[in-house]
Formats: structure tokens, C-alpha cells, sequence
């Protein structure tokens, strides 16, 4: 079977059937479950929402751009996923714990990282860019999986500890193969842990269509590790909002473990190193390019009578501002300096790593000084 | 001063551990109802609860990502695996994340969880019941690596690891876990010598024995029928692998001129390869020959009645010494 | 939550629901879907299964009594599961690959190993105790659930051969909450591969009890991974037969996997090294005893007219043939030669490895020739 | 001969390899419809189908099983790694399963498994993405453990690690992968040396740098320009990191005297830790000096930006030369 025989199945890139509360055209659908959970957001509340997202794109694609133009090793673009980033981490309250990939910029945005911070690991300057405990947040990890078992730890931690918070982990439709999420839904539904498991299923793993990690809807693997799995339209932000609050509300009540599969599309290459002419088409683009999360808001708040063009302009505005920034405040980071490679490694003082380091000194002065050692031979080297 | 087993020497040290501090909780697969299928947890359930020593799912990526998770929040994690062989579903939660974390947070996050590992042969047991793999977290920066090797040391070595906030390997002799000795029980952890810290065990001025875990015992009846024949060895038991103190073995090695290195583990790239490589960068003037490993071959751990072929024990340990004095051995004649 | 709580809440240890077709106490149960997939077990065939179960627990109890008169190192009892691992084997066509873990003693005897060379690598005279290809069935596995991968692979390969042949993995209920159990599933889901998943429900993972795993009975997380799950009464070897037959002919049809749970029961301890009176209670041996596989099928043919007495009797002395086959066979193994340990690291010559054995063959020498090397001094060594 | 960058020299031992056993099946993420995020698998899925060159869900456990199985049928499953830290989720079967089935089997089942993982620095790569884990491998009994430097050896060696009935870790230098050379695509497997075989890729009398995969080029470098100080280098190209070919090595350094290892993993436990115990063993009346290591730091791979004060170069290979040879060097006052 091939990926292209396995989209014909069509099962999973078909997005429904899934929790609409907003559609594609703006048009508000009632749910008897979902709408009591976002009864507080009035239309200040959905204009907001609608400028978190836009801000975030606007840094999206200015990261996308400096990244072009060298300033970055690579980015990883959450263009089309804005709604399930946004909706979720608005759900949040602020002593929940985020645990995310590489591509959740916008819950870091959410919690006050500066754009900068999160591209200083991109830019190759830090090997992370904020410190988790002053944001709550733990910094992004790259091997597939693993961070749905550190959220699964901390929430056990929370419960044991008796507090009413929750974590998120937030990983990919890929990320479900692996063994440690599905080791983190037993360990979870085992211990009652307080953990939204929040799947992106953005229909692509780098070249790979969902089909082929599952013929199940992502949601459904919830039930068999016995916790509740909700699969909504993760292009809409609003159902991706009362979902988050479902979860967080149950783990808050000590019944445990949520699934939630958001139904979205990564709009971009994986990369900004990918080329996904080689594995999809257009015209699937296209179509996906329908169910837009933002323009789908302005079209509601329009509807309900809001100067969305107004809104409109006045976000672009903030979010230019804001990429001029970040534009401003990359191209200024300042590379780490030389001996800072062996700063952390260890906590406690260790004698094998600090001869190490002192070698590396002696070995750096040797350039301070012309004539001593190796220095008179750089010519041509490789530094 | 009491006399405990190495087990319960452990035991003493973990619901110390337990007791002093309410972050440290005890995590793995029987360790609670059943007190550990070696008994080191035994009665700790009990005691402190089901919330301080966790029964986990089977999953060892599982137990370590979570404490990795509880470590995030401020917990202090003690995790035991069953056996030495079961410890690879864990490793890349291991070596990608407990390792790395603190170096990837840039200093804000620390690990400090303690992986035990009952470790070794020498038990008749089934595949992946003796294993020794040590060098791969020794090969592994951010990790320590320590073993115990008597019941002092494991009471308060495993309360040191506890107390450490860096992550750390603790590799116990399963084989000698029944074996006795004297524990100071209200000895503080400042007074005790640091994990990293090697000791001698016996004095000698010919040759420089180095081991660890269960060959220590081992070494020392060699020193003793050595001496019997007129020859001098120095055993040092490492304690900490990862890093080494290369000061204590490089005083010795300086002074006697010759090293032995002996492991379970097999011989390439193991822990030898490294003290080897090492002490030779140090002491090479000072080596009369070069340093000698006496080690398990490189095969996967053979059935159980063949065990004693794969092992080093006191004759095999006899022939290195023979090897680096010089003395008519299992290698004379062979061209190098 | 303590263990016995996750008892308390009943769900996972109370067998119901499943599939039944004989009860407990002998009486046939009608089944519409799986009846006719033992239309052919008449009561010659059904007075076998009695006899293959009779014989694997005589031989099992004879393994245990060698263990504890010290001609073993270890033994892990299957004694209650025989229904299980019978029935599932008996619907295996001799092409089928069978992955076991360590406690299906039941289908390799049912494959034609001896009991003797079962054994050997519990007597610790052998990596393992036969060659997989002379009776289909791979070498058992410890490292628990890595095998659930290989039967995934084999079975992936016999699709892409166009074989109609399967293979089965066994596998335990704690084994579920491995990571390699999951990617097994995903993968076969993924290949449609032609495997059996037969997980022995039996209540325990050493020390801990199912709930600890999973709150869902384990057959429910088949259809999240996109396979059919069906439960069973583990001890009704009738209804083991129907579902293996069922599943195993979905397998050959191209339909892919399927994952059974067989709920049963170790009643004796985990291995003979394992107390179980530390963590569970006679009583609750005493319920499942009642639950036996094999007296109610001696009830079963004995209201069908059969002279179940006689039967009894007749395999009784057949069972112990075999055992004091066994118990002669295994006093006498030979000691495995020294140089042995080199054999089979690598297929081919490794300079490596070849100069590592030479140097042993002349240390091993050394003791042969009086007054050589260190031989003097062997005295209170360890050899 | 066909001039080829070594990524489509892998790319055509690879078809090669198809072309010639319909057992041989690669598996990875990402190998068929992309061709592998290097393009080393570009075009094969396309001439063989998907059964041949399969794209896998995403989990590298995954992928190792169902190649154990995929053997055990008779296949020979050739794998591909994504990035060398992303091998971890795999490593126990690589290490319980890959390396120890044939042994336990006694002889019976052969895994001729190959795992391809493109590895080292120097690419500028986010963390995990240039990682040297060979060493782990090398320790485990029952693999084998080879890496290319060049197309032409890149060409050889796949289509030998394919063909070989032993499980081959087979390691590419990434940062090499548009290094462009002379391939002879019609050169029989029988007659190209064997891989476990190292190569001399430059003859000289002073000192011996031994090394393997990217830095192989580096070191060429170092003995030119060391050549221009009137220092001649002889540098040995390993291939294979086990068994090493120490006949090599040995020879090598019973003419100069002096050993230099240099590669890009840590030090500690290192490769390079084995070579130096080992020729310290061989040539130890030979030596002129301990042999040098020049490697990675102990530390987690470090932000891009700081790759180049953590991986060799050739200035950091000269002073390891300086050092051996007792020329002022960066270690040069300091006690050892
Ligand atoms: C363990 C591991 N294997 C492979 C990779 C390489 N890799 C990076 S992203 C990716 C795809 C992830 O897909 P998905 O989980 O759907 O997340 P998405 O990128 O779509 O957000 C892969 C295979 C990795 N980072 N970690
Ligand atoms: C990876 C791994 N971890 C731990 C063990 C130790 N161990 C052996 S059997 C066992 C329990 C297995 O339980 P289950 O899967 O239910 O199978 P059962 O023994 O009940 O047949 C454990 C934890 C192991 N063999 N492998
Ligand atoms: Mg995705
Ligand atoms: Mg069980």
C-alpha cells in the first residue's frame, strides 16, 4: 500500500466526523455539550482570540522568512495550526504545565516567551530558550513522543501533591506510533494523572499521511486505555477551546487522563528544510486552505456585526510591530561564548569534565598567544 | 553499628532517603506490594505509601519518562529496574532526556533521579539476568555512573545518589546482595566520603588491581593468594565510573608501575578500555607494561553453566597479574 | 491507589463479559458466531484437547518438581492456562509462526519440541532449546513484548510473499504496557499483516495486577489501533479454538491482525523463584480453581455419554510416561563444553572475537599442564 | 567509473543491493515517496515498489522489531535511522534482539539486518541531529560496526553490510554526503577489500592519526599540513569500529611509535578509548608516548553555534600530533 492509496481510504484525511462549533464560512453550529464551556466568551473575547492567532502567524512567517535569509539554521512553521494552539493553550490556566514539540510557538507566546527566546534555538545560539519554571512551560523536545511521559510524570507529581492543576502534552498524528505515547496513556489512566494529551493531527509526519500510522481516528485509541477521546475540528478555535476545558476540568477533578485529537493541517513544509512538492498535492492544499482557522473567525465576528476589516487592520498592525521586533531582537543575538559548551552539563562539580575544560582553556589561549602551539599553522584550517 | 546484608543495607538507605526528604519517591515494576523481587524495597510500601513507593505499569520508557515528568515538578525519583538486561526499553528516555536535560535547560531543570540497577552475573540465571552495562551510560555526558560493592558503602552511597542532584546510574552486585557487613546507620551523608571518591581496599606495592561491584570481593582474595606468592597488589574498588577518580588510581599506579583492570562487562569498549586509555595519557612513564584488562568476552551473556567461562574470578584475575608482571602466563609466547 | 483498590473496582479481574462456550462446570453454551468454527470438534476431538492439556500440565509439574529438587535454575508454570495456550495452538496450521514469550510451553509441545530440550535452557545448559525452523516457532522471548514486533515482521513478510500463512504473538497482560506491544499493533494495523495478537490474561504481572496495566479490559484496545479485539473465556478451550480459527482466517483472507484477550489465570507463582502469598490471597486461587480448564471439559464429555472416567485414567498414565520421560531426559543433559560460549556470536569470522577465544582456549590449557601458569595456585579460588 | 557524491553512491549500492536479492527490503520514515530527508533512498520506491523500500510509522523500536521478524522469514531488512539521535527508541531490540537472536538460536536464525544511520556534526543541526553513538554499538557483543568516509567505500561497503549474514551498524558521515568521488559502479563485492578491513589514506613516519567517517578528510588535511612543519603523518581510515582491524593500526605504529585516534564522540568510553587500551596491549615496547586522544567533548551536543568548539578539527588534530610528538602543545606545563 502506498501513502496515496492510503489517503484514498480517505478515513483520516477526511476531517469529519468531528466537533464544529464554527464553520469553515463563519456560521455558528450549537452543540448542547460544547457551548456551555465557552459561554463566557462574547465577542471581545472571540476578537481576541482572533489577534492571538494572527500575531502568531505574523511571527510564523517572519521566523519562516529570517530563516530564508540565513538568519536561522531552520524553523518549523505552525502555519494552519493556529487555531489548536491558541484554543488550547487559552484554556489553560497558568500554573497548568505545557510540555510541547518543536512546533508549539504559539502556547509559548501564550505564556510569554519572546519570539526572540524561542528562536534563539533555531538561530543555533541556545540549546533552549526560556527558563520553563518562569513560564510554565517545559522547552521543546525533539524526540517524537517523549514529552507526553514527562507531562504524564508531572501530573502525577500534581495529584500526589494534592493541587487542582493539569498539564498538556502536545505532540504530533506521528507521534502516536511511538511507544512512549501509549506508554504514557497506561501510565496516565493507570495513576488517575491530571493530563490533557492534545494530538495535532495535522495529516502529515514530515512525508508520512496519517493513513499510515492509523486507519483510526487518532481519538479513538483513547477508549482502548480507558480515558475519553474527543475528536473536534481543530481548526476551530472556539471548539478547540471548550474541549481544552473539558479535559482540564476532569483532571482537575481527579477523574484523570483526556484525549484529544484536533483535526488540522500544517499548511507549510515540516521545515523550512522540507519540500512537500515531493509528497502532496496542491490541490490538497488548496482544499485546506478553505478551512483557514482565522478566516473563518473574522467571517463570524463580521456576522455578529463586528468591523472585522476594522479588526483586521488594527492586528496587523500589532503583529507587524511585532515581527519587526523579533526581526530586530534576532538579528542582535550575540553567539554564546566559547567555554559556555561545558556550562550544565552537570549540576554538581565533576572532576572528569572539569579537566576537560581546562584543556579546551589552555587549548583556546594557544590562539591569544601568536607563536605558541598549533597557531602558526591555521592557514587553511577549518575554523 | 549494625551487620546487614547488602539488600538490607539498601533498605536502611532508601526509607532513610524516604524519610528525610518527602520528594523522593520510589518507583518500579513490584517494588511495592512485593518489596522488589530482590526484597530491597521490602516493608517501604508499608511504611511510607503507595504514593511515596509506586507499582508501576511494565514500561521501563514509561518509569523513567515519567520520573523525568516528577523531576520536572521537583520530585526526586529513585528508580529500580528489575534486572541489568531490562533496562534498554528505557535508554533513550535515559540518554536523550534524563542525561540531557539539565544541559538543555540551560541549568533551570535538574535530574535528579537514581537509576538502580541490580547488575552482574554469577547467579545461574536466564538470559538478561547478568548483564553489565555500565559503559553505555559511562559513555553518556550529564549521567554518573557509581557502583556499590559491601554494605557501608551501599547504605550510603544510595543515599548520596538520592541526595546528588545530578542523575545518577547506581549499579548493585545482585550476586552479593546477601553478603554481610557493618553499617553505620547514623553516620551523615557529610561525613561519609563522596560517591566519586575511589577507595583502597587492600594496600600493595606490584601491581594496581582496579575493579568494582561484585569482582571486588573477588580481587581482594586474588591480593590475598597473590601475597602468598610473594606478589603485592593493590586493590581499588572504583565506586564511581563515570567520572573516575583517576587521582587515587594514578597515585597507585605511579607507585606500582603495573594495572590490572578487571570488569564483567564485556572487554571492548567497556569500562577498561577507558581506565586503560586513561591512565596510560597519565602514568606512562611510570608503566613497567601496559595496563592489562581481565574481563567478560565479547558475547552475549552465555546460559548459566557456562557462566564460570565467561566471568573473571580469581585465577583469571591471577593470569593478568602474571600478564603485566611478566610472569610465565596464558599469553607467553604469543606474539602481541 | 493501592493495588488491592485496583482489584476492588472488579473490572479487570471479574472475567465477564467474554465469549463462553463451555461453562465452568461442563455445560455447552450456544454461540451463533463461533460455533460453527468448531463444527468439526466432535467428541474424539474434543476428548484430545483434554489429552494435550492433560499431558503439558503433567509435564509442567514435573518441570516444577525438577526446579525445586535443583535440576532446574528456574521454571515458569503455565499450570492454569492450558486452555489458553492449547486451544490457540491446535488452531495453528503447521505453517503458522508462533512468538511466545516465556511460559508457553503449551504450544511448543503441541509444535513437536521435546520436553527435554524445553527445559534445557532452564537447566541452564543452553541459549535455547530448539531450532525455530524445524517447528515454526521462534525461540522464546524475555525481554517482554519484544516478540509482539517480531510475529508483526514475520507476518509482514508473508503478505508481501503472497504466503496465506500467519503468526501468532503471545504475550502477557503486563506485557500490554510496553511500548513494543503498541508499536506491534500500529504496525500490523498499518501492513495488514497476518497475526494473531493472543494476550494471556492471567490476572498478573508478577506482583501487580492487571488493573495496574489498563481500567479497560484489555480486548478493548484493539479498536483504537484499527483491529478487531475479541475477549474470551481463556479456560474454554472450545471458545479459545473458535476465536484463534476466527481470527487466524481473517489473517489468511488479507484482513489483517486481530488481538485476543484470553482471560485465565497463573495459578502458581510467577516463576519458582516468585511468593505469590506476598501479594495475593488463597481465596481468590480458590475461585479460579474453580474456573479449571480441564475439569470442565471432563464434565462436558461426561454428560455427552463419553467415559470421561476411563479417559481420565488413560491419559493420566500417558501424562506420566511423559513426565518420567522428561525427568530422565534432563538428569542426564550434558554440561555444555567451554568453548562453546564463543559459538554462534557472529555468523561470520570476526578477528575480533577469534583472538579473544584462542587466548581462553590457552588460559583453559594452562590448567591441563601441572606447574604451568596459574594453575599452582588454584586453591580456594572460586572455580 | 561514474563520479558521485557519496549520498547517491549509498543510493546506488542500494539499488544495487535490490537489484540483485529480492530479500532485501529498506524500511524507514520517510525512505519511499521523499527518498529520505538526505535523498540517500531518492528514486527507489519508485523502481522497486512499496514493498521493497517501505515507508514505516514513525517509531524506531517499531521499525528494529518488525526487521527481526522481517529476518527470521529470511529477509534482509536494510534500515534506515532519520537522524542518528533518534536511534534510542530503538536500541533495546537493537541490543536484545539485533545482536544476540543468532547466539540464542544457537546458530539457527541470522539476523542480516543493516541499520543505516547517517551521523556526526558539523551540519549546523537543531539537537539530536548530530549525535555519534558508535561506541554503544561497538561494546555490544554480536554487532558489527562499520563507517564510510568516501563514495567509493560508501558504494562497497553498503552492498557488503547488506550481504553480510551479521547484523552491520552501518555508519554515514552526513556532513560528507555532497563530497563528490570516483565510483566504480561495475566492481564485483568480491573483489573490493573486505569491510572490516581499514585503509592507510596517507603513508607517513612520525605518527599514526587514526580515524573514521567525516573526520577522515580532516585528518588528509592534518598531514598535509603538518607534512608543510616537516611532520609526516600516516593516517589510517578505520571502516570498521568492530572488530577494529588492529593488524592495521598495529603495524602502522610499530613504525611510528606514536598513535593519535581522533573522532566525534565524547571521550570517555569513546572508540578511541578501546583503540588506545588495544594498541597499548599490541605495541607497548613500541610506543614513543601514550597514545592521544583528540575528540568530542564530554557533553551534550552543543547548540550549532558552539559545534565548532566541541567537534575535532584540524587544528585541535595537530595539537593532539604536538602532543605526541612532545612538541609545545596546549598541554604543555601542565602535571598529567
Ligand atoms: C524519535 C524520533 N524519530 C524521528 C524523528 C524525526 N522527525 C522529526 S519530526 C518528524 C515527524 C513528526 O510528525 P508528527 O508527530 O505528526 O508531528 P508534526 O511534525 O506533524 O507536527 C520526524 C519523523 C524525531 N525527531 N524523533
Ligand atoms: C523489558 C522487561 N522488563 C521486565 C521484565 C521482568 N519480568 C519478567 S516477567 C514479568 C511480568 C510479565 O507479566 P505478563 O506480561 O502479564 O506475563 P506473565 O508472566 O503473567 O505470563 C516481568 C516484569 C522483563 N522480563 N522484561
Ligand atoms: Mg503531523
Ligand atoms: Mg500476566
Amino acid at each position: 500500500m502506498t501513502p496515496s492509496d492510503r489517503d484514498a481510504t480517505g478515513l483520516l484525511t477526511r476531517p469529519e466526523p468531528f466537533v464544529q462549533l464554527v464553520t469553515p464560512t463563519g456560521e455558528r453550529r450549537a452543540n448542547a455539550e460544547f457551548d456551555p464551556w465557552i459561554a463566557d466568551i462574547d465577542l471581545a473575547a472571540v476578537g481576541r482570540l482572533y489577534r492571538d492567532m494572527s500575531i502568531i502567524r505574523r511571527i510564523d512567517s517572519e521566523a519562516t522568512a529570517l530563516q530564508r535569509q540565513g538568519e536561522l539554521g531552520l524553523w518549523p512553521p505552525l502555519a494552519g495550526q493556529e487555531a489548536a494552539q491558541i484554543g488550547s493553550a487559552r484554556a489553560l490556566r497558568d500554573d497548568d504545565f505545557i510540555f510541547s514539540s518543536y512546533r508549539e510557538h504559539a502556547p509559548a507566546w501564550v505564556r510569554g516567551v519572546k519570539p526572540a527566546e524561542m528562536l534563539s534555538v533555531w538561530r543555533g545560539t541556545a540549546s533552549s530558550g526560556w527558563n520553563p519554571y518562569e513560564h510554565n512551560m517545559a522547552v521543546p523536545q525533539i524526540i517524537i513522543g517523549a514529552q507526553a511521559l514527562h507531562a504524564t510524570g508531572y501530573a502525577m507529581g500534581l495529584a500526589w501533591e494534592g493541587s487542582d492543576a493539569a498539564t498538556i502534552a502536545y505532540f504530533g498524528d506521528g507521534a502516536t506510533s511511538e511507544g512512549d505515547v501509549n506508554e504514557a496513556l497506561v501510565f496516565a489512566a493507570s495513576f488517575d494523572a491530571p493530563v490533557v494529551f492534545f494530538c495535532q493531527n495535522n495529516q502529515w509526519a514530515i512525508s508520512e499521511p496519517v493513513g499510515l500510522q492509523s486507519k483510526q481516528p487518532l481519538a479513538r485509541r483513547a477508549d482502548g486505555f480507558g480515558m475519553p477521546g474527543i475528536r473536534i475540528d481543530g481548526n476551530d478555535v472556539l471548539a478547540v477551546l471548550a474541549a481544552t476545558r473539558i479535559a482540564l476540568d476532569r483532571a482537575r477533578r481527579g477523574e484523570g487522563p483526556t484525549f484529544i485529537e484536533a483535526v488540522t493541517y500544517r499548511i507549510g513544509p515540516h521545515t523550512t528544510a522540507d519540500d512537500p512538492k515531493r509528497y502532496r498535492s496542491d490541490d490538497e492544499i488548496a482544499q485546506w486552505r478553505e478551512r483557514d482557522p482565522l478566516t473563518r473567525v473574522l467571517a463570524l465576528l463580521e456576522a455578529s456585526g463586528v468591523d472585522s476589516a476594522g479588526l483586521e487592520r488594527e492586528v496587523a498592525a500589532d503583529a507587524d510591530r511585532a515581527a519587526a521586533e523579533l526581526r530586530a531582537a534576532i538579528t542582535t543575538l550575540a553567539d554564546p561564548e566559547p567555554l559556555t559548551v561545558f556550562d550544565h552539563v552537570y549540576v554538581e562539580p565533576n572532576t572528569h569534565l572539569a579537566r576537560q575544560r581546562d584543556h579546551y582553556t589552555r587549548y583556546l589561549a594557544m590562539f591569544d598567544e601568536p607563536g605558541a602551539g598549533a597557531s602558526d599553522r591555521t592557514e587553511g584550517t577549518t575554523r | 553499628m549494625t551487620t546487614l546484608t547488602l539488600a538490607k543495607a539498601l533498605n536502611a538507605g532508601l526509607r532513610r532517603a524516604l524519610a528525610d526528604d518527602e520528594k523522593v519517591v520510589l518507583m518500579g515494576e513490584d517494588i511495592g506490594t512485593l518489596g522488589g523481587v530482590f526484597r530491597v524495597t521490602d516493608g517501604l510500601k508499608a511504611e511510607f505509601g503507595a504514593h511515596r513507593v509506586v507499582d508501576t505499569p511494565l514500561s521501563e520508557a514509561g518509569i523513567v519518562g515519567t520520573a523525568v515528568g516528577l523531576a520536572y515538578r521537583g520530585f526526586r525519583p529513585v528508580i529500580e529496574i528489575q534486572f541489568d538486561g531490562f533496562i534498554y526499553p528505557g535508554f533513550d528516555q535515559i540518554v536523550a532526556q534524563v542525561a540531557k536535560l539539565h544541559y538543555r535547560s540551560r541549568g533551570n531543570v535538574r535530574m535528579p533521579i537514581t537509576i538502580r540497577v541490580p547488575f552482574g552475573g554469577g547467579i545461574g540465571a536466564a538470559e538478561h539476568h547478568s548483564e553489565s552495562p555500565e559503559a553505555y551510560f559511562a559513555h553518556t555526558a550529564g549521567l554518573r555512573v557509581v557502583a556499590c560493592s559491601n554494605p557501608a558503602d551501599a547504605y550510603m552511597m544510595v543515599r548520596q545518589a538520592i541526595a546528588s542532584d545530578d542523575p545518577v546510574l547506581f549499579f548493585e552486585p545482585k550476586r552479593r546482595y546477601h553478603v554481610k557487613g557493618e553499617v553505620d546507620e547514623s553516620a551523615s551523608l557529610a561525613d561519609a566520603p563522596p560517591m566519586g571518591v575511589a577507595t583502597t581496599v587492600a594496600t600493595g606495592r606490584d601491581v594496581t588491581l582496579v575493579t568494582y561491584g561484585a569482582l571486588v570481593q573477588t580481587a581482594r582474595d586474588a591480593a590475598l593468594a597473590a601475597a602468598e606468592d610473594g606478589i603485592s597488589i593493590e586493590v581499588i574498588d572504583l565506586r564511581s565510573l563515570a567520572p573516575v577518580d583517576y587521582a587515587a588510581v594514578a597515585a597507585s599506579v605511579r607507585r606500582t608501575g603495573r594495572l590490572v583492570i578487571t570488569h564483567e562487562a564485556g572487554q571492548q569498549g567497556g569500562v577498561g578500555a577507558e581506565i586503560a586509555a586513561s591512565i596510560t595519557e597519565r602514568c606512562f612513564e611510570y608503566l613497567e607494561a601496559a595496563p592489562v584488562r581481565v574481563t567478560g568476552h565479547d558475547i552475549p551473556y552465555p546460559p548459566a553453566k557456562l557462566e564460570r567461562h565467561h566471568l573473571p574470578d580469581l585465577d583469571r584475575m591471577l593470569d593478568g597479574v602474571d600478564r603485566v608482571m611478566g610472569r610465565p602466563n596464558s599469553l607467553s609466547g604469543v606474539e602481541a
